[in-house]
């Protein structure tokens, strides 16, 4: 993990909130995994706190972020300009394991997409099955379809309002379908529904979890922490997301109801 | 004598710079992004005898230049900080470095187990946190009645063979009356400032960002009001005294040594820039050099 | 009742907003940069019987996300409060706006002159400000213990006509208690916080920024104390409280309100932006019709 | 006095901490008059406070500000390019009076020299002299001695080391020079000094002083006092800098030994 003065290569607009930064970043990328994450500081200096983003592609030298403008850091990163500069650390954290599985699912809800990308170039495209859940039909501005066709033997795609692909959630278009191993990132609730699934279907799974954070990832704040089963009982501890995590086994992780 | 040299009850430091408690996890995770060995001091992330939980999340939240927390001092308890977090960091301690352990509790009872089993371990110092305002009991309960914390601190300095620091809240009425009972009590060293309370609603949701509604509030914000009691506690109490609350710059730091601090401590300002405390060191050396300063202490209260 | 009234103890105010005392003259200075007839209320900056000096300069100094002020209440005394500032905002008041006056006494029976001097002027309220860190006897001594802060309110109470507000300073162990013991005493509405006590030094010529050394500490630096406060208030007593500390944001201002305040002052948010006060009147309204509410107060407290 | 956004037409460097910075910025300079000052706000949004600027010049539209970078808020304005914005206030408090004089003179000592551009072009040529004091020879890059000579019948100038002009203070120049009128700014020493010479002499003279502010001259807050002596006895009052000043009778003024 180190802290490097990232160069902007470009930053393009997919949709009216979200946006993909290309960053020249040698130091990062070269030890960068699929699944980690990178904290991107604020140049406002009201504000101190890292903000943790998914490296979504790893290009060599280059990191390309995919972010959604929800608050006053990501809308600051969003008018970064190319060549202008912007303090990046990382990368951070334990990212997805690559499995030999025959039947295997990519699950993404919203801008939760954004570490699936890279992971689909890493897969075998004749296992892999690609599942995206959106609001409406403008996001599909960021979903990169075109990529994941590529990648991937098949891409479903859910809209909750109904104005492309399945109206519903992801959850909808998994349908009975049965697979070897799950790979997701996504809100909450996408990730609570998909525990049950796997749980009850017993299949492995690793979710990408986030979490506020304060240190960013040195794992020396404590404040990141999602519960985490010890052993089989019914006992659990605080672990972190930006050390243990973000990427961590389905069957290990307890959400709170 | 170097110039960044200082003693602190009779420990000597190479330089005045340590990491707050509970911003630096044990030391040893922040090796790979930085050279620790640099520092006068590490400080340890509070312990208790057994191990505590802590607090749900959201455990953290961002105000304007400052951050609201609240762990709740989760930790895996004493023998496992011993086993693991106190072993790695001998190396930084056989050379020249000072290792400090942070203490909590629920009771007096507890600090004083603590210490009693810290009391043969290879540390320099101990750090009593009577200022927490994340857990019900203990923490920031012993640090707001002069009384309290005087017997809190006679107790502790019973057993405790190691220099003893003590930690004082900011959230009282009257600072240099709790930093007196502490010196009564025995305090070899005093710190100050831990968090203010406060807390952040987040309106759309309607609800408090953090999950324990109020948390403790660090950062640039909050470096005027623990200045200011420095500089109230070293007027009124004989003991060194460790200044921290929003140290961001050598600048910073600077302050607080001319309010009467004899080291500092930064927090807060890690999480911002893992680089912080070097460039803090590294700053108070050229401010020094370019003003003629053979050790820093010439400064210390000068205001 | 439209979207954006409220009421402060039987007093109808067209909005919840209004200036902090002290930060805002009496208002008709502003008239000049600002529409002052779209406040809720004016509160004027604190005046004694006599008049006061203030402090040596410098009185200010600027702090990471905040300032320091030890103005130290320099006014002009009542009578020429009364020839001039309050006479200037009686077209203000004829068109609906509510007038608070702010009053500033070293003694109990400073404040009860005032606030009988007063009761026959046209004013609507007055704030009894007994928390001012800036003089020696008065201000923040009668704020920091309950039983002296009930005291001086009761004994204000026995004279003044006009609803009473309360200001409450934040340097205190207990808030609740403080707050509690005003209630007590008779104050109609709390209005808090004053300002924390902080320091600034310049280090290059090695002494305190202020004149004074310590000053009052306001800007968003204080805020989530300011929240956290107003909550911890509100859970407590019954009286209407006007929140207020760091609010620079119609969003900040909502914070407030749902943290259980009836309405919100806004102090140096002016000082950096002249507009700030109209902004948040404008940004609560849109934020109202955006939710969908037909009155501020149906977000009153709801955290 | 308004509160506008300025554009900035050009911002040029007059030495290594003196910069001239001119703003477009049509409704606050219709209004300027000479003596007056605006506030300038930081972009970086921790500096809260308004940080005073004296009008150098008022051309037409536009305003000149002549800056020395001491602190945070005039390095970030020293950063300012052609055609970025920033927020002023002004114009703010009560300027220089003009006189008709036989023997005036402009005392201007530092960045305090900024006002006196301005007064020398409204001033009769043929009956005013410029005494300049600066620190040492690098510093003429901001004192504007062309335009001063131009405006002007005579300009001295004196430099604390002896690399330019007179080795001394602006005080050693002055000499025993007669004058009718003394308008002078710079440093509290300057203003001091000068403050007992015309006192003893029996000189007309208006001082422009600095003081910290919070409102920045709204007068609403307090903070920028100095000691004005009430009528003729030994009493004195504290009257606010930004809007009984910022310049004063030297006659009324007290100054702190
Ligand atoms: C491991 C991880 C990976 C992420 N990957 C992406 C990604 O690839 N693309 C993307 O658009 N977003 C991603 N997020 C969410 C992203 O971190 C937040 O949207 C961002 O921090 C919001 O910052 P802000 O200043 O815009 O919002 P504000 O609300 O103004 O932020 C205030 C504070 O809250 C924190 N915060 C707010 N929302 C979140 C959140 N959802 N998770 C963690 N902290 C939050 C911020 O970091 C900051 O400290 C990821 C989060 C985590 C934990
Ligand atoms: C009426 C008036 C006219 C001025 N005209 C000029 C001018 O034409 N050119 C010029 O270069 N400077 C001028 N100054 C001084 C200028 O205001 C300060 O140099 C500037 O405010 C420093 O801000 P900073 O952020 O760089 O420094 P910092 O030290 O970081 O500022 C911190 C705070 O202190 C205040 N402050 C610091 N120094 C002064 C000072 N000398 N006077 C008042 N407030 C101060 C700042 O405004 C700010 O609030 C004038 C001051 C006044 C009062
Ligand atoms: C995330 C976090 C955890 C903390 N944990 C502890 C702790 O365990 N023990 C303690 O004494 N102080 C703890 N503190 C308080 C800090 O040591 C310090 O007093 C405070 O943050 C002010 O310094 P700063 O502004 O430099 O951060 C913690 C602070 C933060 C931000
Ligand atoms: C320059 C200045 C002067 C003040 N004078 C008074 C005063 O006369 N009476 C009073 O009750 N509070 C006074 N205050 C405190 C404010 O009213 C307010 O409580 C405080 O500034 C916090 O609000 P803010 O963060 O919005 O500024 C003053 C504050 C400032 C900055
Ligand atoms: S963010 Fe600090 S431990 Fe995870
Ligand atoms: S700066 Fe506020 S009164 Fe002068």
């Amino acid at each position: 993990m180190i802290r490097e003065v990232a160069k902007v290569v470009s930053n393009n607009e997919c949709t009216s909130d979200v946006y993909e930064l290309k960053l020249l970043v040698p130091g990062i990328a070269k030890d960068a995994k699929v699944g980690q994450f990178v904290n991107v500081y604020c140049k406002n200096q009201v504000n101190l706190l890292p903000r943790p983003i998914s490296i979504s592609e790893i290009n060599g030298d280059e990191l390309v972020l995919l972010c959604r403008a929800v608050g006053v850091g990501t809308n600051e990163f969003r008018d970064l300009k190319e060549n202008d500069e912007i303090v990046i650390m990382g990368p951070v954290g334990h990212g997805f394991t690559i499995c030999n599985e025959q039947r295997i699912a990519l699950v993404g809800g919203g801008i939760g997409i954004a570490p699936l990308v890279e992971l689909a170039k890493l897969l075998p495209k004749e296992s892999t099955s690609v599942y995206l859940g959106i609001g409406k039909k403008e996001e599909v501005g960021f979903i990169k379809e075109e990529l994941f066709r590529k990648e991937c033997m098949g891409v479903k795609v859910a809209t909750m309002d109904g104005t492309y692909g399945t109206k519903g959630t992801v959850m909808d278009i998994l349908g009975d379908e049965i697979f070897d191993m799950i790979y997701a990132c996504g809100p909450l609730p996408m990730l609570k529904a998909l525990k049950k699934y796997v749980d009850k279907n017993n299949i492995k799974a690793e979710f990408s979890l986030e979490e506020r954070m304060g240190c960013g990832g040195l794992g020396t704040c404590l404040s990141c922490v999602c519960k985490i089963k010890v052993g089989d009982s019914e006992k659990w501890e605080y672990k972190k997301v930006c050390s243990y995590g973000p990427v961590v086994d389905a069957k290990e992780v307890l959400f709170d109801e | 004598m170097s110039r960044l040299e200082v003693s602190l009850a009779g420990v000597k430091l190479r330089n005045p710079v340590m990491p707050a408690s509970g911003t630096f996890g044990s030391g040893y995770e922040m090796s790979e992004v930085m050279n620790i060995h640099r520092l006068g001091a590490v400080v340890t992330k509070g312990v208790s005898m057994e191990p505590w939980l802590g607090n749900p999340t959201p455990r953290v939240a961002e105000t304007t230049s400052g951050m609201l927390n609240s762990i709740g001092l989760q930790n895996s308890g004493i023998e496992e900080l011993i086993k693991i977090d106190i072993k790695s960091l001998q190396e930084y301690r056989q050379k020249g470095g000072v290792v400090i352990v942070n203490l909590a509790g629920h009771t007096i009872q507890e600090y004083i187990q603590v210490a009693e089993r810290l009391n043969s371990e290879s540390i320099d110092m101990m750090e009593l946190n009577i200022s927490c305002p994340n857990v019900k009991e203990g923490g920031a309960a012993f640090g707001t009645d002069p009384s309290v914390a005087e017997k809190v601190v006679r107790e502790v300095k019973k057993v405790c063979t190691k220099p003893l620091i003590v930690k004082l809240t900011p959230n009282v009425t009257d600072i240099v009356s709790i930093a007196k009972a502490v010196e009564a009590g025995g305090a070899d060293v005093i710190s100050l400032i831990n968090t203010l309370m406060g807390a952040r609603i987040d309106i759309e949701k309607r609800q408090f960002v953090l999950a324990k509604k109020y948390g403790g509030l660090s950062g640039p914000a909050i470096k005027p009001v623990a200045l200011r009691m420095v500089h109230q506690v070293a007027q009124n109490v004989k003991v060194p005294i460790i200044g921290l609350g929003g140290i961001i710059t050598a600048e910073d730091a600077i302050e607080f040594i001319m309010a009467g601090a004899t080291a500092v401590a930064v927090g807060t300002a890690t999480f911002n820039n893992v680089n912080a405390l070097e460039n803090i060191i590294d700053g108070i050396n050229t401010w020094c050099e370019n003003h003629n300063i053979g050790n820093i202490m010439e400064i210390k209260g000068v205001v």
